[in-house]
């Protein structure tokens, strides 16, 4: 889902680009100062470690192999859609300079889709979800999945706007694909944060009134 | 026919660093077995390569007298257990009890089975009390029986512990050693260990590699290797304070037998004293 | 991934005229070239364009030293979904033409345009050129350098000091992973393996998942606490030692700086 | 009014774990302080009180006679200088000149200031020729000294290092236990150390601290704490081997003075067995 460089005109990408550094920005306030205490660090290892996370090879069932973003992951584990945009931007940043995966013009789009759908709908589908059935796993499932079939989605629209690929076969294929691919980001989301919570409870920000 | 044997072993690290070279290496059926070196001498590498998670470069590594091939992998790691250096890269699961099932249910085993494994390692470990703890709280020293318990759980004839003393404290050592040395003894399992701990070595090892940047340099008992000052030195390693407590008297004169362990010292000076009399 | 991530290091690690280069030289040149490549609006002269600057890099490529290999094995990795985005556009009508010549029909009514044919050679072009640069980039400059070189240029302090932490602990964890992996390994547990339960092999991955999140929280909460004792707080940022550009450097940024901006004007404007 | 100085600390771990109970520890200045103690025992909790990262349950920290307070922690944190025990946990730089600027930098220094305190913290460990290095290419015992140096360039009075040796082999211990022998000396640093590596303790300390289960059980000089056994045992530490051999042959009958380190040992040993002639 990383667009590469081309596929939007540069005044499309840029536009991207000025919606992203704002969020980009909020995340960084946010990571300054949250609840009293200073998160740049901690969220900076953080996304060393989801960039291990994401190296990950995940069976997918017809026999390929996908990977996690983990955007979901962050923003429900840390308590803020930022995490999920902070924790993304610096990993597109070095898949984008150092790997070649997404580009540079299109970064702010490749953010916007994959950090600021994956920690905004990850973070509030999560509490949305839990609060509605009061079970965290179901709802991190939800959060998990949601995230991504949006994030392709959204992906779609782009190019759709660029006139580089069709609305109605982007929607197809990209929404498509995802909305099972979601499915085990979805599922990964919800089983890891149960390690989580079992080694770590104290780290996880849970919603007023919610049980495992 | 041995059960582990490297022969010309040879391994070039990301296309340029030479790991291992030339490593000629043989493991019998319960011996006891130490690989001692400075860091980075190719103790972890060498043993990457007892159960095919490395390929050699060069050269050839025989288990039982086989090559590892892509049919043999699965039971040749179930026969080769091998131990990380730092439990937390081998522990994943919420419980030490489905921890210690992992390795048997990707071997395919019976759910009936699984749990026999399992409980007979958790025995064997003596750490019947942690089946429900969550790994990730236990103290370094739990943590290291547990990897040894998911390891044992396949039933290995080969037990590989890398590092096996590191982090623990002085008690956390004593009894790591006393439970490995019961494997060979009593059930004719075989334990390979590296370390650079060589205070330990004769209390657990019949026989010693000295690996030195990714070589061989000098291979024998314990009485063999700890006479080698020179060697040890040259390989950044310390010799044991009693073998080199004792040359050093023998150096100044005084007539005592040479001793590795605590109460071989102990008895031997009594005796030097003894006969001055 | 992170395999990748031991073999760029390593050949970024070379020496060569192009590695010695100021960092900033390259990550400027870098992004004037995609600028210019993204910006030229989608025309057939874009083809024209991208083979220039496929020369200029194919040129830079040579003086690199590095093997035609390293860069053949990147572009693989790299291309599937720009190639995929590519294809398909044969099959589709676009925006940027009036009318539609088919030239092959396929069944089921599908059929291929002459000018969606050339509007796919015109985004292969310019996708080709602009990951040819990255990789040119990546293979010829240390992380660290590249960090350092956008705190020179004047990214705030409030990214370089996070963006380097990320690569400083992306190689701790890829150490970390690859011990996980030979540990899942030594016990017989391949993701792959279609004798293993679908849904065990799922569960284990996320348990292996949700161990990497918690030990690399727990990183950050041990890095924070040792920053903290050395002093940290709002206005850390990281150290960059002064470094003048050498003239030969600035005068070689200006000239190819000047050599893009021409060449994109004067095809553009070329009729 | 001592340098480092704590009344009757205790301190409660997420709100129910005794991490410390009543803990009286006092450092003096240019003196080379010792805190062993099994896993667990409290050490690293303790040493993170010494500069302000954890703020007593009950009790007083005092450094050079004031508590810690907002206004002084940044005083505080460059006089007393924490190495941790895993250096990964503390080079968080891409560049280890980078990493070692980065204290003096927080100083508030210029630049020209935090060059030259690089340079000098760089000369001092001797590792000039790292200085553009990243972290991960660096052995165990070249990222120690980075840790180091990274404390040092903030030109502390106190050096705290938790488990300094941990992770190293004998020679990189030997060397670094040179290294931190020269700071009370030529600088009037204090050093205090936490170890469960007790061989170590009577090469590199003039008092040691006992600690069990976050108390401190014991306090005194080497000879001091190294002729109670039954102390150690109890704490699950050993004794080193050199004392402990002594004590035993002067349990035979052999009429041996006491001895702490390799040096008097041999010597003691030596003259004991003259003197029978």
């Amino acid at each position: 889902m990383h667009i590469p460089d081309a596929f939007i005109p540069f005044p499309q990408a840029i536009v991207y680009w000025v919606i992203a550094l704002i969020f980009i920005a909020l995340a960084l306030r946010w990571a300054r100062r949250s609840m009293g205490e200073e998160r740049v660090p901690l969220v900076a290892v953080l996304a060393a470690g989801i960039f291990a996370i994401q190296a990950l090879n995940i069976p997918i069932p017809w026999g390929t192999s996908g990977h996690m973003v983990g955007a979901a992951l962050a923003a429900i584990v840390l308590g803020s859609p930022y995490a999920g945009v902070f924790v993304l931007t610096l990993v597109l940043l070095v898949q984008g300079f150092i790997f070649g995966d997404g580009g540079i013009t299109v970064m702010g789009a490749n953010i916007i889709n994959m950090g600021v759908v994956g920690g905004f709908v990850g973070f509030y589908g999560y509490q949305a979800v839990s609060r509605l059935i009061g079970n965290m796993y179901v709802a991190a499932f939800v959060a998990g999945w949601a995230s991504l079939f949006i994030s392709a989605v959204l992906c779609a629209v782009e190019l759709a706007i660029a006139g580089t690929f069709p609305l109605d076969l982007g929607l197809l294929f990209m929404g498509g694909y995802h909305a099972i691919i979601g499915v085990i980001e979805g599922g990964i989301t919800a089983i890891a944060l149960y390690l989580i919570t079992s080694a770590r409870p104290d780290i996880l920000e849970r919603p007023q009134g919610v049980t495992g | 026919m041995h059960l582990i044997e490297t022969r010309n072993l040879s391994y070039v690290y990301r296309g340029s660093v030479a790991a291992l070279s030339n490593v000629n290496f043989i493991a019998e059926r319960a011996s006891r077995i130490a690989v001692i070196g400075a860091n980075g001498a190719g103790k972890s590498t060498l043993f990457k390569h007892f159960n095919g998670i490395l390929k050699p470069t060069s050269g050839e590594v025989l288990i039982r007298g086989e090559a590892v091939t892509r049919e043999n992998i699965r039971e040749i790691r179930k026969s080769v257990g091998l131990v990380f250096q730092n439990p937390d890269d081998q522990i994943f699961s919420p419980t030490v009890e489905q921890d210690i099932a992992f390795g048997p249910m990707n071997l395919g085993l019976d759910e009936e089975t699984v749990a026999h494994r399992v409980d007979a390692a958790l025995s064997l470990l003596g750490i019947e009390h942690l089946r429900e703890r969550v790994p990730h709280h236990l103290s370094g020293g739990e943590k290291k029986r547990v990897a040894i318990a998911g390891v044992l759980a396949m039933e290995p004839q080969v037990l590989v512990l890398d590092e096996p003393t590191a982090g623990l404290d002085p008690q956390g050592v004593a009894s790591l050693v006393e439970f490995v040395n019961t494997l060979p003894q009593k059930y004719g399992m075989t334990v390979i260990f590296s370390t650079h701990h060589v205070e330990l070595v004769p209390e657990i090892a019949d026989s010693v590699y000295v690996m030195d940047q990714g070589e061989i340099v000098a291979q024998g008992s314990v009485a063999e290797i700890f006479v080698k000052d020179d060697l040890l030195a040259r390989t950044r390693l310390d010799v044991p304070v009693i073998p080199k407590l004792l040359r050093s008297l023998r150096d100044d004169g005084v007539d005592v037998e040479m001793a590795y362990t605590f109460g071989d010292a102990r008895r031997a000076l009594t005796d030097a004293y003894e006969r001055r009399r | 991934m992170i395999d990748d991530l031991f073999s760029i290091e390593k050949y970024a690690y070379r020496t060569s005229p192009i590695h010695r280069l100021d960092a900033r030289v390259k990550l400027l040149l870098t992004l004037a070239v995609i600028i210019a490549a993204v910006a030229v609006p989608y025309s057939p002269k874009v083809i024209d364009l991208a083979v220039v600057f496929f020369l200029f890099f194919a040129a830079l490529w040579a003086v690199s030293q590095l093997p035609v290999q390293v860069y053949a094995q990147r572009l693989v990795l790299i291309l599937p979904f720009g190639i995929f985005l590519i294809i398909f556009q044969i099959f589709v009508k676009n925006r940027y033409y009036d009318i539609f010549h088919p030239i092959v029909s396929l069944p089921f009514g599908i059929e291929i345009y002459a000018e969606s044919v050339e509007f796919a050679s015109i985004l292969f072009a310019k996708f080709i050129v602009c990951i040819s640069f990255i990789i040119l980039l990546s293979s010829t400059t240390r992380m660290q350098d590249l960090v350092e070189a956008s705190g020179r240029l004047g990214l705030p302090k409030e990214f370089t000091l996070p963006l380097g932490m990320m690569i400083r602990y992306l190689f701790v964890f890829a150490e970390m992973f690859l011990k996980i992996r030979s540990a899942l390994e030594t016990r017989c547990f391949d993701p792959l393996d279609r004798r293993l339960p679908y849904r065990y092999r799922l569960l284990q991955i996320g348990y292996t998942i949700g161990m990497i999140f918690v030990r690399s929280y727990e990183q950050g909460e041990r890095t924070y606490t040792s920053m903290l004792c050395r002093g940290y707080g709002n206005d850390s940022g990281m150290h960059l030692r002064r470094r003048p550009l050498h003239l030969r450097e600035a005068a070689f940024l200006a000239c190819s700086i000047l050599f893009i901006v021409t060449v994109t004007i004067v095809i553009y404007l070329a009729p």
